[in-house]
């Protein structure tokens, strides 16, 4: 309970003291860390005991107040968050280094306050709050993106920008349409409102906006040089978990608060744009000579698999048996991804810093030189393949199971093709890594450098081979159908 | 004990593969000794778990990943017979590989993929469900690639490029098999017979040929098998062990599996598949021969060579009597044998004398004489001249297509011995009758590389001599064959 | 149990010579191997004077082993042993005999193969034993190293594979149909197979390539030629009986019966008529080989199979002779030693012909006995063509290069073909009442001599007319030198086709049209006009 | 009636500025245009606020944080195309043509 209080809080004090005594930085995310890790190993234990946590702070009450709860995905969601955070924070530690310019004052509070804004978006409840947290998270991004000052960055920033808020705002409409149908934003209560002929548009105008900041196919034009211009430990943080934040809310608009004025054909337009997302983002990256941007459009082709549990658990098929199947598959999915992305972009950062680029003619052989970062860039390909032992695997498989007991395979051989595709263009730059000697010369990275994108990637292989654990922990709070599973 | 020596037996591999990717590059004595170490401390698990197996125990050990996705290990008699033999190659590969790498860059890195290799062969055999099989083939697939491009040139690349081409899409179309019966039938355990009458009978046969889609690219059936030659271009030790212990009979395995465990050999033959899957196999076994012919490199030759032995076993399997399955087991020991004799063969010709092309052999066999013993046994061997291994598979694998009714089958063995008569004799003639080059040399200085290579020669000979044993492959394989049979 | 009687003397009998071939290679032997030539066969020889035993199991090796023996098979079992036996004393001075540790070690394996056929009693012994004494023979043959050798070795490999694999097949249908390995229930098993006329096709196939029946003979002539005497001496004289011993085994009473016949007889005809052909005596004798196998091959299927032992033993001494002696003949200088030599081969090569008061001759009225007339009066002109081919042998071999200087130790070297021709010529003799349940007085008229000296001196006639005008000479291998060209060309299997490697086209495609839709779509007209078109879907697709 | 007003008033500046922040190319526009819009919706939902009976203080506490957000957003925005305008000396993204 105090849990979530305390989530909130503390990202936002480390970004405080951070700003104030910037010296302090890398010691305020670290203490962060440790709390944070606290304070999710608490609230875990607490709700696989009790259920569902909620908590409304000030005591006011929930039409009023604003509800926050922590449910099984949102832990999942806030762990996710917490590992990647550790992870780019140590990387960070050697390359923002507090006191080597403005890049490193920025860098500090800018991600911890991304932090806190990811924890917002995945406890809160209350749309208008779910708002202004999408517009905390966007703010920070853009900052992330323009970190470097370059012109090609800013350019980025701008474009993700104007996205941006073109998607906040069609959001912030359709949750006005919601407040003048219904009067309340808290989404338990919206579940049990009567339906408004206004509800279809005002989830149109949402899921748009959300769409746009999720960088869902066709909307995911500003994804790649926005994520590719920033440094790495940021693309990092915008890769890995930006995204999930605001398709968590469109999740949870469609299934919980208004599951009831979804259309099948809804659910499936939606899924259809994921999978032309997973081969377009694919094929694209197959195009790429630069290993940043191979590894953005990746990312533009994984958040494709995320929409397609729309059909395989939206809607009417939330009745089923195998909805639970596709619920935990998708937060699998997006942990891994999050947790393997991260490392590939720290992992890409320290090899470009090591041959000053990331085109794949100039990384070439740097495996014999840098072992340990390919191993984890290795383990990280393997995650967004799909293939055992990752947690990716574990999500893939879930979602299969759901797509061929539901009837819909041809989701299946979405999530199949795209998992081959990726294989394709996560070969190229394996390739080049293990191609020859590799030059003699390199800037070496520091081992802790070195040692933050294997942990991450890692985690991701090691909750494939003890998925058991988060399983039940996942569950807690599923929509009500989906309690029963394969 | 019953519920963690399967575990213990897969940790064996898989704890010094970990272990040894962190080990300095210097660390030889450490790394070698962490290697050998485990194979025989796998040996000795395995030699227990054999002992009680024939007795008639039995093993379980489950770990819940995910509802619906159960790690099962559930060693059973014919896990043994393919865990026993890798775990044997294992150790005489590593001793091999020691002696080959001595000097040599990236060792850490090699030892440990290695022993990941066979930790992924060894979990793939004790697999006692599809799920659990099929994350150990992915495993194997995965721990194979670094392997394969372990010389990091050009060609090794390439190589492993193809291999990941043909190996990806292949599990692709296995987990797709998988999950699509899971989805009908629940998970599906090898020791409980699946309920497959859930789905019709046009649904069983497209997934069974998926099946057969995804391990026939691991086991080289045409026309998936353009990956295996390609694969060359890795070091010898690899190719041994890709090709006699590893990838080729996971496929083959697999396929066993398949056919016996899941579908069960009575459902395949009510279905019609058995038939067209011999008819693939037999023209892999043809065609495997004829494009050995073409071959004037000796690892190439080699590497057709498996692609139409392998097939021996998926013939057996797919023909379906009962001694048609145990001529096709017991081949998969028997191959094995054969083909790490003469891959070690390949090596040390390679190593040591720098001799890659056939024309090279001529008189090596008076110069490496051991070398040139164990690889003619081997050879021959594969021809199936008696009283070698290949010979006994060769028998029983004709018996049983008589008695299941498929007498064109024995015309398929019978050009087979032809052809592999005449893809091998020659290097054989070469290597004893032809004068040696003027400035050909070489030594048998090391018997890291030597000793392994007549071992395994002289067991081919040995499983052949005394086939007749109850301990001998054969022997096992009837054993498997009876409890399956005769339940 | 004991070593030198009862069940473990068979196996002992099999690994000896085996153990003799794996020690001839070792460093401190090598040189000397050719020494232990002649004491691989000497526990064989022992158990063929043993008494019939139980037959010895060992079921743990290969397929499970039966070895076991039979009045006809230890009758030839001694046969076989005495001719190696001789055979491995006369390559102790055989100046064309390499001392050679492969030489030893092959002839040892050879030596096993040729005794495992006669005394294994299941069908996986045998196979072994069959392919052992036919693929290790190559050695034998390739020995000398030349081209001629090489060549003759080729053919010979090349059928002796094909040989085992028609085997194989005959074989494993037998064994599939009988469901034992027991060479007895195969047996019996083919009688009444519905598919035996393939197996027995097959089979007779894979043993008629041994035994040198009509036209799988060609191997038979170069191969003799080309091997060193010794070799010869044991592949004439024991080594193709291993086909002959594989039909006795194996076939079915009467199965095949007028295949056998026909051809038999057509080789045993056309070989010693081709025979004549030939310049080089070896390969003489190895016709009259391939003429008398072949009559042996009618005998068994014209209905005298139970006599046909008998007869094999005769061909096999008389023959294994008359090979050592042309060693011997090449070896002598003097005119002299060359016309002992030429009166002995003489004598032999009479009794082969079956010649009056000669153990052929006592052969020869054995087996015709079961006969049918006309069978017998066509067994009875074999002896005319068998007498015209061994007078034209005599005189190539008279014909033959005379050395500068007689070869050490003549007359021991003489005293081995003697020994085996005059076992040739008095074993029938000795037999004869065993086989027959007469006594041979009962046999021995006036007439029965006269009517084997007929076709004798009519055969001796012809021959040296032949020798007069002779016929046009051509080289060895007669059916071969019409097919080994185009079969050649037809096995080369035209080379790999280096291909350029391909890219994937199909992705390079798919991922261009992608990049063009990425450019539309970074366009804000275009981008709005979707975030439009998708909220009034999603609009319109919501209750 | 009143109320309506506003919102009808609110749905117009809020076409007026998705149009200007599609069609204009220069980013100063673009932010002032992105105004236009919050302005509008902002002014939608006061509208809201008097629809049922008395006043609801809900609505006034959203716009209220509501502009808070969009001040640092256009504060965030403007910076931007500054630093983006002083670095690369064009006021449009690459992508576009300056002239509008």
């Amino acid at each position: 309970m105090d849990a979530i209080v305390v989530l909130l809080a503390a990202p936002l004090a480390g970004a405080f003291l951070s700003i104030a005594a910037p010296r302090l930085a890398v010691v305020a995310s670290a203490l962060v860390c440790v709390v944070a890790f606290v304070a999710i190993g608490l609230l875990g234990a607490e709700m696989l005991e009790l259920g569902p946590a909620i908590v409304v702070p000030g005591n006011w009450g929930v039409p009023l107040g604003i509800g926050l709860e922590a449910d099984g995905k949102a832990v999942a969601f806030l762990a996710m968050t917490a590992l990647v955070m550790a992870g780019v924070i140590t990387a960070a530690s050697v390359e923002f280094a507090p006191g080597s310019g403005r890049r490193s004052f920025g860098f500090w509070p800018l991600a911890l306050l991304l932090w806190a804004a990811m924890n917002a978006m995945i406890l809160s409840r209350d749309l208008f709050n779910l708002y202004v947290g999408l517009e905390l998270l966007t703010l920070v991004a853009v900052g992330l993106v323009a970190l470097s000052g370059k012109a090609d960055a800013l350019a980025a920033a701008l474009r993700y920008m104007i996205f941006a808020l073109i998607g906040s705002l069609l959001y912030l409409l359709g949750v006005v349409m919601i407040y003048g149908a219904h009067g309340m934003l808290d989404m338990g209560l919206l579940s049990a409102r009567t339906p408004a002929p206004a509800d279809g548009l005002a989830l149109a105008l949402m899921t748009a906006g959300l769409a746009a900041k999720t960088a869902l196919f066709p909307f995911h034009v500003w994804l790649p040089p926005a994520h590719a211009g920033a440094p790495a430990p940021a693309s990092a943080l915008l890769s890995g978990l930006v995204p999930k934040a605001s398709f968590l809310i469109a999740l949870r608009l469609w299934s919980e608060a208004m599951p009831d004025i979804v259309r099948p054909e809804a659910l499936v337009l939606i899924a259809l744009l994921g999978a032309v997302a997973v081969f377009h983002g694919g094929l694209l990256a197959l195009r790429q000579v630069r290993l940043k941007l191979i590894i953005v459009y990746s990312t533009v082709a994984q958040l494709g698999y995320l929409f397609l549990i729309f059909p395989l658990a939206g809607g009417e098929g939330a009745a089923q048996p195998w909805s639970a199947g596709a619920w935990s598959g998708v937060t699998f999915h997006a942990v891994s991804h999050a947790l393997a992305k991260a490392a590939m972009f720290l992992a890409a950062g320290l090899y470009m810093r090591a041959v000053g680029s990331d085109e794949l003619g100039a990384i070439r052989g740097l495996a014999r030189s840098m072992p340990m970062t390919t191993f984890a860039f290795g383990l990280a390909a393997l995650t967004l393949m799909g293939l055992p032992p990752s947690g990716a695997f574990t999500g893939k498989y879930m979602m299969i199971t759901a797509a061929l007991a539901s009837g819909q395979w041809w989701w299946g051989v979405v999530l199949l093709g795209g998992g081959l595709l990726s294989a394709l263009y996560l070969y190229r730059p394996l390739e080049a890594l293990f191609d020859g000697e590799g030059p003699a010369e390199i800037i070496r990275p520091r081992r802790r450098e070195e040692l933050a994108p294997l942990f991450l990637a890692a985690a991701a292989i090691l909750l494939g081979i003890f998925s058991a654990v988060p399983f039940d922990l996942i569950y807690v709070g599923r929509p009500d159908a989906a309690v029963t599973g394969l | 004990m019953s519920v963690y020596l399967p575990l213990l037996i897969l940790l064996s591999s898989l704890v010094p593969a970990l272990l040894t990717f962190f080990l300095p590059e210097r660390a030889h004595g450490l790394r070698n000794g962490l290697n050998l170490g485990g194979a025989l401390i796998k040996l000795g698990l395995i030699t227990v778990m054999l002992v009680s197996v024939g007795r008639g125990a039995t093993y379980d050990f489950s770990m819940q990943l995910a509802p619906g996705l159960v790690l099962a290990l559930r060693p059973d008699a014919l896990s043994l017979l393919f865990m026993t033999l890798s775990a044997l190659l294992w150790f005489l590969t590593t001793i091999y590989a020691i002696a080959y790498f001595e000097g040599k860059p990236n060792q850490s890195r090699f030892f440990g993929f290695f022993s990941l290799c066979v930790a992924a062969t060894t979990g793939l055999a004790m697999s006692g469900s599809l799920i659990t099989f099929f994350i150990f083939f992915e495993l194997l697939t995965l721990a194979t690639w670094p392997l394969v491009i372990h010389q990091q040139n050009r060609a090794s690349l390439a190589a492993g490029r193809v291999y990941l081409a043909y190996a990806l899409p292949a599990s692709a179309a296995l987990l797709i098999a998988i999950l699509w019966l899971e989805s009908v039938t629940g998970p599906i355990l090898f020791s409980t017979p699946a309920p497959l009458d859930r789905l019709d009978d046009t649904s069983l046969r497209i997934i069974f040929a998926l099946f057969i889609a995804g391990m026939g690219v691991k086991a080289g059936l045409i026309p998936l098998h353009g990956w295996l030659p390609v694969a060359m271009a890795a070091p010898a030790p690899v190719s041994a062990l890709l090709h006699a212990v590893a990838v080729v009979k996971a496929g083959a395995f697999g396929i066993a599996r398949i056919t016996i465990d899941v579908f069960g050999i009575d459902r395949v033959e009510a279905l019609g598949v058995g038939t067209p899957l011999a008819v693939l196999a037999s023209a892999t076994i043809l065609w495997g021969s004829i494009r050995a012919l073409q071959q004037d490199e000796i690892k190439k030759r080699l590497a057709f060579s498996t692609v139409s032995q392998v097939s021996y076993i998926v013939l057996g399997v797919a023909l379906a009597g009962p001694f048609a399955v145990i001529g096709g087991l017991a081949h998969l020991v028997h191959q094995g044998l054969m083909k790490i004799t003469l891959f070690f063969c390949a090596g040390i010709f390679a190593e040591r004398a720098g001799v890659k092309k056939i024309e090279g052999l001529n008189g090596l066999g008076r110069i490496m004489p051991w070398t040139s013993v164990a690889f003619s046994l081997g050879a021959l061997g594969m021809i199936g001249l008696p009283p070698l291994a290949g010979f006994v598979s060769k028998v029983y694998l004709g018996v049983g297509a008589l008695q299941s009714g498929s007498a064109w089958a024995l015309a398929v063995l019978a050009a087979s011995t032809l052809l592999n008569a005449a893809y091998f004799l020659p290097l054989l003639y070469r290597l004893w009758y032809l004068p040696p080059a003027p400035d050909a040399a070489g030594d048998e200085g090391k018997p890291g590389l030597v000793v392994p290579a007549v071992l395994t020669a002289a067991a081919s000979l040995g499983v052949g001599l005394f086939a007749g044993s109850p301990y001998s492959p054969l022997g096992w394989a009837t054993l498997i064959v009876t409890r399956e049979y005769l339940p | 149990m004991t070593p030198w009687s009862g069940p473990l003397l068979p196996f002992l009998v099999l690994a000896w010579p085996l153990l003799l071939a794996v020690v001839s290679i070792l460093p401190r032997v090598r040189d000397h191997a050719v020494r232990l030539l002649p004491l691989g066969p000497v526990p064989a020889l022992w158990l063929a004077f043993q008494p019939l035993g139980e037959p010895t199991l060992i079921p743990d090796m290969l397929l499970g082993v039966q070895l076991g023996l039979d009045p006809a098979r230890q009758l030839l079992l001694g046969m076989t042993a005495t001719l190696w036996i001789i055979a491995g004393l006369a390559a102790q001075w055989g100046n064309d005999a390499r001392r050679d540790a492969i030489y030893a070690g092959f002839w040892g394996l050879t030596l096993t193969g040729s005794l495992g056929v006669l005394l294994s009693l299941d069908v996986g012994t045998f196979y072994v034993s069959f392919a052992a004494v036919s693929l290790a023979a190559w050695f034998l043959v390739v020995e000398e190293r030349t081209t001629t050798a090489l060549r003759a070795g080729r053919v010979y490999i090349v059928m002796a594979f094909c040989g085992e694999v028609a085997l194989l097949v005959g074989l494993l249908i037998g064994v599939s149909h009988a469901g034992s390995l027991e060479i007895e229930a195969v047996r019996n098993g083919l009688a009444t197979a519905p598919n035996a006329g393939v197996a027995i096709t097959f089979l007779v196939i894979g043993f008629g390539i041994k035994a040198g029946l009509l036209p799988l003979h060609v191997w038979l002539s170069p191969a003799h030629s080309a091997a060193p005497v010794p070799a010869s001496a044991v592949l004439s004289g024991a080594i193709v009986k291993a086909g002959l011993v594989g039909l006795l085994v194996f076939l079915p009473n009467g199965a095949a019966g007028n295949a056998l016949l026909l051809l038999g007889f057509a080789g045993a005809y056309g070989a010693a008529l081709w025979g004549l052909s030939q310049t080089n005596p070896k390969a003489v004798l190895a016709y009259s080989t391939v003429s008398q196998m072949g009559l042996m091959l009618a005998l068994i299927g014209g209905g005298a199979r139970e006599l046909v032992p008998y007869y094999a033993v005769h061909h096999g001494l008389s023959k294994g002779a008359l090979f050592l002696l042309v060693g011997v003949m090449m070896a002598t200088a003097t005119t002299g030693a060359r016309v002992a030599v030429l009166v002995a081969a003489g004598f032999v090569g009479a009794s082969l012909a079956g010649m009056a008061l000669t153990g052929g001759m006592l052969a020869k009225a054995a087996v015709k006995a079961p006969l049918s007339d006309a069978l017998a009066d066509a067994v009875t002109l074999t002896s005319v063509t068998t007498t015209v081919i061994l007078t034209w042998f005599l005189w190539r071999m008279w014909q033959g290069d005379r050395p500068a200087r007689t070869g050490s130790f003549w007359p021991l070297r003489l005293a081995l073909p003697l020994l085996a021709g005059g076992g040739a010529l008095a074993v029938p003799w000795l037999l004869w009442e065993e086989w027959k349940g007469l006594p041979v007085e009962a046999y021995l008229s006036l007439s029965t001599l006269t009517d084997s000296l007929l076709p004798v001196a009519a055969g001796l006639v012809a021959g040296l007319l032949l020798i007069w005008r002779p016929l046009p000479q051509v080289g060895t291998g007669d059916l071969l030198l019409l097919v080994e060209q185009p079969l050649a060309r037809l096995a080369q299997i035209p080379p790999e086709r280096k291909r350029e490697p391909r890219e994937i086209h199909l992705f390079a495609r798919l991922a261009e049209v992608s990049g063009r839709l990425e450019t539309r779509l970074v366009r804000w007209s275009v981008a709005s006009a979707v975030m439009l078109a998708l909220t009034l879907a999603v609009a319109f697709l919501t209750r | 009636m009143s109320a309506d007003a506003y919102a009808v008033t609110g749905a117009i500046l809020i076409a007026l500025g998705f149009y200007g922040l599609v069609a204009a190319h220069h980013l100063l526009r673009r932010v002032v245009a992105f105004n236009v819009i919050g302005s509008g919706v902002f002014l939608h939902l006061g509208a809201y606020a008097t629809r049922y009976g008395p006043p609801d203080p809900v609505p006034q506490a959203l716009i209220i944080t509501g502009i808070v957000v969009a001040l640092s957003a256009t504060a965030l925005a403007v910076g931007l195309v500054v630093a983006h305008a002083l670095a690369s000396g064009r006021v449009a993204l690459p992508e576009e043509a300056e002239d509008d």
